[in-house]
């Protein structure tokens, strides 16, 4: 499976120190794979650890997390253990990220120029006059008008929906293989989400790997491929991205479904999942999904959580949908 | 909003204030007890004056002083001479104009100040950002403890505590005076810890701030080297609200000097504006107080005006938003 | 990795919703009660609120704790040195006992600085609610009123206004209090405007809340925070402050004994009798570092991520 | 009994910043009628917000007027509009910050009750723990404060204390959208259920095309602060009219292969 797979994250466990306290385990045990020229959407609610997955895979975590374990396997090295030196000749470069709000990602005090070069300079890939026409051809190609002279703007002087562009041409400028994109179209209106989805697809058209994290399963079925429900630092499910939406199997990824309201299911009945996720600070043994969970047959579900194969690249950590299955 | 039309409506608004600001200081001194010339005759030490020759000699004073007239004239007179940089004689040193004394004392003090603020600059944004990048740490909380020493102590305090040592014990400097530059040392030395810490707690807390910013973060998933993502990043834009507490520390330390002149009997502004006061010379006390707030909103203006011209942000919008305290 | 950021920040960027870490529990716990376990466990700032305990203690019994009285002359031992028969401190230049003029100046800065920080509060809260809430004309001309203040050096003003009211304890409140409730009330301003921004004041307003009610019940309680913050710095600012204006002579009348003054007078004899400027500089020192901690104890209290100023 | 609920009519909102003056809300008319449920969509800045608070007299219109029951809203002397305001109440889109966070949960919802003089200590705090019940709030948890409940559970304790003076219309401005999915099913089931049971006029404010398909019976569309489609909303999700509507529906992105769209 991770033959020609970009990359490959193996058992990622990612903890965070806290004053007086146990560290808090935000990511245990998450395995997935990336293909080139493919979108993987990592799902999941607030606090479920998706983008902390992430930043550990990026090595930008805070001062307070560590990885105590797994790899993450990416053209023949474990970004994990090559240490931050190699780490970062890899990230901006061969591994790029599109973040959340590019308001708050892009330095209000440097021009666009600034920013769309530096790290061409960083990387030593070009020279600065170099860079500069290729950060110009990048605002182009991501649909900025009159890239010339929009180079020499701040950030806070385009509209959100640019600004949103520009910083995909800043992430883009690199050519990088591999696109982290943390939730790249939560805070534009959905008149702009598509554009800025069709101008992703693009880059994975032209063989670059995408992952998107995101809790909008809309989003996620137009763009991804492929999919990982994750629950409370773990993930829950992983299947083929439209399996995953029209037959779910882990209960977490049933309740998710049902609760998710959308445009013409106005008859079809609302199935909340009751309950809220827990706080990481008190996850429940076993299955961290037992205590919601309808189906839950104790004790075994209290004790032990496995990740079972339930069909062609499907797994689910449920041990009563492999019965079923 | 146009630069000319801001720096004009600041004009207006630094003119008025400095209106404001002699007419309540005029009318409190008016309320002060006795009348000028009681307190000429203690300041000249006389002791039995009485009989027909003083009342003569009262009214020669008043006119001398210009006081034989109703008040609000004496405010006319005295508002009339202040914009052309004439105050008149002074009480207590009867052969000397105000104007006078303030251009000649003024440079002691603004000198001390400037080398203190330069001297606190120098002390307090290394320690600052020190600080802030081992937060939390035995060192972060051994620098904030010392700062906390320098928050507390006021500078004449501090002043004592440094003569005792090293002119009382080490017998190095000397105790106090103004004869030569080494006379500058105890004085700057002291003036600048109290401003030092201020800085360097706001110093840290910014740079804390902005090391939080998702485009530190975003830099670093560029593959930025470290040291260039904090000095670029993220020192650059927590220094630049450093203008609007350094300048205001500055305006209050061309002020403030007073104790440690007192103390090292320094013949600055200060001194004698405390001199003034303690010998009701409503001339000088008058003149030095107007001046001393010309001083204060000059800087304040000047300040707002660098903080527009560091940060595009608000330098677009025409810099109105910032009240620079 | 990057070097600085706390849980709360990692909690901040990954959360698409909550907007702030939910502190789950089973026992109710408000505001004040979570300030009050947080200041007790700052240990600097907890002893130093038992030792400001005992110097108002102290300054309230200084009859019945001072040796001699603060004017009293030992002829026979002027300038005598620590440890001298029956003055422990030493003896001033008129052979006045140093241990009994500290605990009477002690009195003296401590009326001096808490009349006066009670009226620059009470000033500042009336007229920083007032301003802040009412909004329109009264803020505008209240906040342009402040806002001269606010160019008058503090430390001018309260020269000029000892100038005009003499040189007395009540002279000193006032000038103080008047000279540092710009600052305050600039700030109690800022926060009811942060406040007045907050939702919870729309839904009050949507519950059908009187402006009144709005300002006392809703609003005040929980500027409180950070007013009592900047309280407890300006304590050891106004005790400052008294001393600074005895060092320049504008303190309380002599022979009424005052820190400025003792520390003023001892470093003029500083070759002859180091101890007239030692014992003052070093209790003085101590008083005002106790109570900055206690502010930093209340301000950590407030403001656990240390993130305001 | 007039069968409308509130009506605002050709309200305009003027809004003075330093960048010059922005219409919020440009020229609308919009009416919710008794026992109905009004959804309001837009995206950012098409004024829907203001239009909400517009609506319950809490900002005054620039031009326009806004009747509630027949009594307008803007000429009402302030003491009058204190008076009704138990009629209408509202939820808000950040649940923590609409809550008084030095007040626990059950003295939030104790507070409208004690603002309007409604009944003794006693009883206003029996209703207030039946109304944490209702909305779900395990009432053994009343006198936590806000901070120590998790987002949903915010949400769930400002609704019940907006239903504590039974109003007759209830304003929510982007109620769910601060909330996870699965906790924004919950609550759109609350309300649901509410609607139902107690007969509620509903002026529900989303960006959330779906959530308004599910909760309301008629829609009315915003864009940049003018209102551009009003219609029920079955016709308006089957055949929307206007431009800006289309182009919101289209944007749309589908979750199960079997949707409509």
């Amino acid at each position: 499976m991770s033959e020609d797979a970009l990359l490959s994250v193996r058992e990622l466990r990612t903890t965070f120190r806290r004053e007086g306290a146990e560290p808090l385990t935000a990511v245990d045990g998450v395995s997935f794979d990336v293909r080139r020229g493919q979108a993987l959407a990592i799902v999941g609610e607030s606090g479920s650890g998706k983008s902390v997955t992430m930043r550990s895979v990026m090595g930008i975590l805070p001062r307070t997390a560590r990885i105590t374990g797994g790899q993450a396997l990416f053209g023949g090295r474990d970004l994990l253990a090559i240490g931050d030196r190699e780490l970062r000749k890899v990230r901006g470069r061969e591994i790029a990220m599109v973040f959340q709000s590019a308001m708050e990602a892009m330095n209000p005090t440097l021009t666009l120029e600034r920013q769309l070069t530096e790290h061409l300079l960083w990387h030593g890939i070009c020279n600065k006059a170099e860079a500069r026409k290729r950060a110009v051809r990048a605002l182009g190609d991501v649909g900025i008008p009159d890239p010339e002279k929009r180079i020499r703007t701040y950030p806070f002087q385009l509209s959100g929906g640019m600004r949103q562009r520009a910083m995909i041409a800043m992430a883009m400028v690199t050519e990088p293989a591999l696109l982290i994109a943390d939730e790249p179209t939560t805070a534009v209106d959905v008149t702009v989400q598509r554009q800025i989805l069709d101008l992703l697809a693009e880059l994975k058209n032209r063989g670059t790997g995408v992952i998107m994290i995101t809790h909008d399963l809309g989003v996620a079925r137009y763009f991804c491929d492929d999919a990982v429900v994750m629950y409370a630092g773990r993930v829950v499910e992983r299947a083929p991205m439209d399996r995953l939406l029209d037959d779910p199997r882990h209960p977490y990824s049933v309740g998710l479904l049902g609760s998710g309201v959308e445009v013409g299911g106005r008859d079809l009945p609302l199935r909340p999942i009751p309950g809220s996720p827990p706080d990481l600070s008190h996850r429940p043994e076993g299955c961290p999904f037992h205590p919601r969970c309808a189906q839950a047959e104790l004790p075994r579900c209290a004790t032990e959580q496995e990740i079972l194969t339930i069909g062609p690249g499907r797994d689910a950590a449920c041990w009563k949908v492999a019965v079923d299955a | 909003m146009g630069l000319a039309v801001y720096l004009g409506k600041r004009a207006v608004r630094l003119v008025l204030s400095l209106i404001a600001v002699s007419i309540l200081t005029f009318t409190l001194l008016q309320l002060a007890p006795g009348n000028f010339a009681d307190l000429q005759r203690v300041n000249s030490g006389a002791t039995n004056f009485g009989g027909v020759g003083t009342e003569s000699m009262v009214g020669e004073l008043e006119s001398r002083y210009g006081a034989d007239v109703p008040v609000w004239k004496q405010y006319l007179i005295f508002m009339k001479g202040a914009v052309v940089w004439d105050f008149g004689p002074s009480y207590k040193y009867a052969s000397r104009n105000v104007q006078d004394i303030i251009s000649e004392a003024f440079p002691v003090s603004a000198t001390l100040a400037l080398l203190a603020v330069l001297l606190a600059l120098l002390i307090a944004v290394p320690i600052g950002v020190f600080a802030a990048l081992r937060q939390n740490t035995k060192t972060d909380h051994a620098t904030m403890f010392a700062v906390t020493l320098g928050h507390a102590l006021p500078s004449y305090l501090t002043a004592a505590f440094m003569i005792l040592l090293f002119s009382a014990t080490l017998k190095l400097l000397p105790s106090g005076g103004w004869n030569g530059p080494e006379d500058l040392i105890l004085p700057v030395l002291a003036l600048s810890l109290g401003p030092a810490a201020v800085l360097a707690r706001y110093v840290r807390s910014s740079m804390l701030e902005t090391l939080r910013e998702e485009y530190v973060t975003a830099a670093l998933a560029k593959g930025g080297p470290r040291r260039t993502v904090i000095i670029r990043h993220a020192l650059r834009n927590s220094l630049i609200p450093l203008v609007t507490v350094a300048g205001p520390l500055l305006a209050a330390l061309m002020t403030g000097t007073v104790f440690v002149e007192a103390l090292l009997r320094i013949p600055g502004l200060g001194l004698y504006f405390a001199n003034a006061a303690a010998s009701r010379d409503m001339p000088l006390l008058m003149g030095t107080a107007m001046f001393f707030a010309l001083i204060l909103m000059v800087t304040n203006l000047v300040v707002d005006l660098i903080y527009g011209l560091l940060d595009p942000r608000i330098r677009t919008v025409g810099g109105g938003s910032h009240d620079g305290h | 990795m990057t070097a600085t950021e706390g849980v709360e920040a990692v909690v901040g960027t990954m959360s698409t919703g909550e907007p702030e870490p939910i502190e789950r529990g089973t026992t109710a716990r408000g505001p004040w009660s979570r300030a009050w376990s947080r200041f007790r466990k700052h240990r600097l700032a907890f002893g130093s609120l038992i030792f400001c305990a005992l110097l108002i203690l102290t300054a309230l019994a200084a009859p019945l704790i001072a040796p001699y009285g603060y004017e009293e002359t030992d002829i026979q031992h002027k300038l005598a040195g620590p440890g001298a028969p029956g003055h422990l401190l030493g003896t001033d230049l008129l052979g006045r006992d140093i241990l009994s003029r500290l605990i009477y100046g002690l009195q003296t800065a401590l009326t001096v600085a808490f009349g006066a920080e009670l009226t620059a509060l009470v000033l500042a809260l009336a007229i920083g609610l007032l301003a802040g809430y009412l909004g329109g004309r009264v803020e505008s001309l209240l906040m342009a009123f402040t806002d001269v203040m606010y160019a008058f050096p503090s430390y001018l003003f309260a020269v000029v206004m000892v100038t005009v009211l003499g040189r007395s304890i009540f002279a000193l409140v006032v000038a103080i209090g008047i000279a540092s409730w710009v600052t305050q009330a600039r700030l109690v301003r800022a926060q009811v405007m942060t406040l007045k921004e907050r939702e919870y004041v729309e839904a009050a307003r949507s519950m059908g809340a009187k402006g009144s009610t709005i300002a006392i019940r809703y609003i005040l309680p929980n500027a409180i925070g950070p007013i009592l913050v900047t309280t407890s710095f300006a304590i050891p600012a106004a005790i400052a402050a008294e001393a600074g204006l005895a060092l320049l002579g504008l303190g309380v009348q002599p022979p009424t004994p005052s820190w400025g003054a003792m520390i003023s007078e001892g470093s003029r004899y500083l070759l002859a009798a180091p101890h007239m400027l030692v014992a003052p500089a070093v209790l003085f020192a101590l008083t005002l570092l106790a109570f900055t901690w206690i502010g930093d104890g209340v301000r950590d209290a407030f403001d656990p991520s240390g993130e305001q100023r | 009994m007039p069968d409308e609920m509130v009506r605002a009519e050709s309200v305009t909102k003027v809004f003075r910043t330093r960048a010059g003056e922005v219409r919020a809300v440009d020229d609308v008319s919009l009416t919710v009628h008794r026992g109905e449920t009004l959804g309001l969509v837009g995206e950012s800045g098409s004024g829907k917000s203001t239009m909400a608070r517009l609506m319950m007299g809490l900002q005054t219109p620039t031009s326009g007027r806004v009747e509630f029951d027949g009594q307008d809203l803007n000429k009402l002397p302030a003491r009058e509009l204190r008076m009704l305001r138990p009629r209408m109440q509202m939820v808000f889109q950040n649940p923590y910050g609409s809550l008084l966070p030095h007040f626990s949960a059950i003295g939030n919802v104790m507070e409208p009750l004690r603002l309007h003089e409604r009944g003794d200590k006693e009883s206003r705090r029996t209703k207030a723990l039946e109304l944490l019940d209702l909305v779900g709030i395990n009432t053994g948890h009343a006198e936590l404060y806000p901070r120590q409940f998790s987002g949903g559970q915010q949400q769930r304790i400002a609704i019940a204390r907006a239903l504590g003076l039974e109003p007759d219309l209830l304003v929510c401005d982007e109620p769910t959208s601060s909330l996870d999915v699965s906790i924004q099913a919950q609550i759109l089931e609350l309300f649901t259920d509410l609607r139902d049971r107690l007969g509620l006029s509903f002026l529900f404010i989303s960006h959330n095309l779906a959530v308004v398909e599910r909760l309301a019976d008629r829609v009315a569309v915003m864009n940049k602060g003018q209102l551009v489609e009003e219609s029920s909303t079955e016709d308006l999700f089957r055949a929307p009219q206007d431009d800006y509507t289309k182009q919101l529906l289209s944007a749309v992105l589908p979750i199960r292969q079997d949707s409509a769209l």
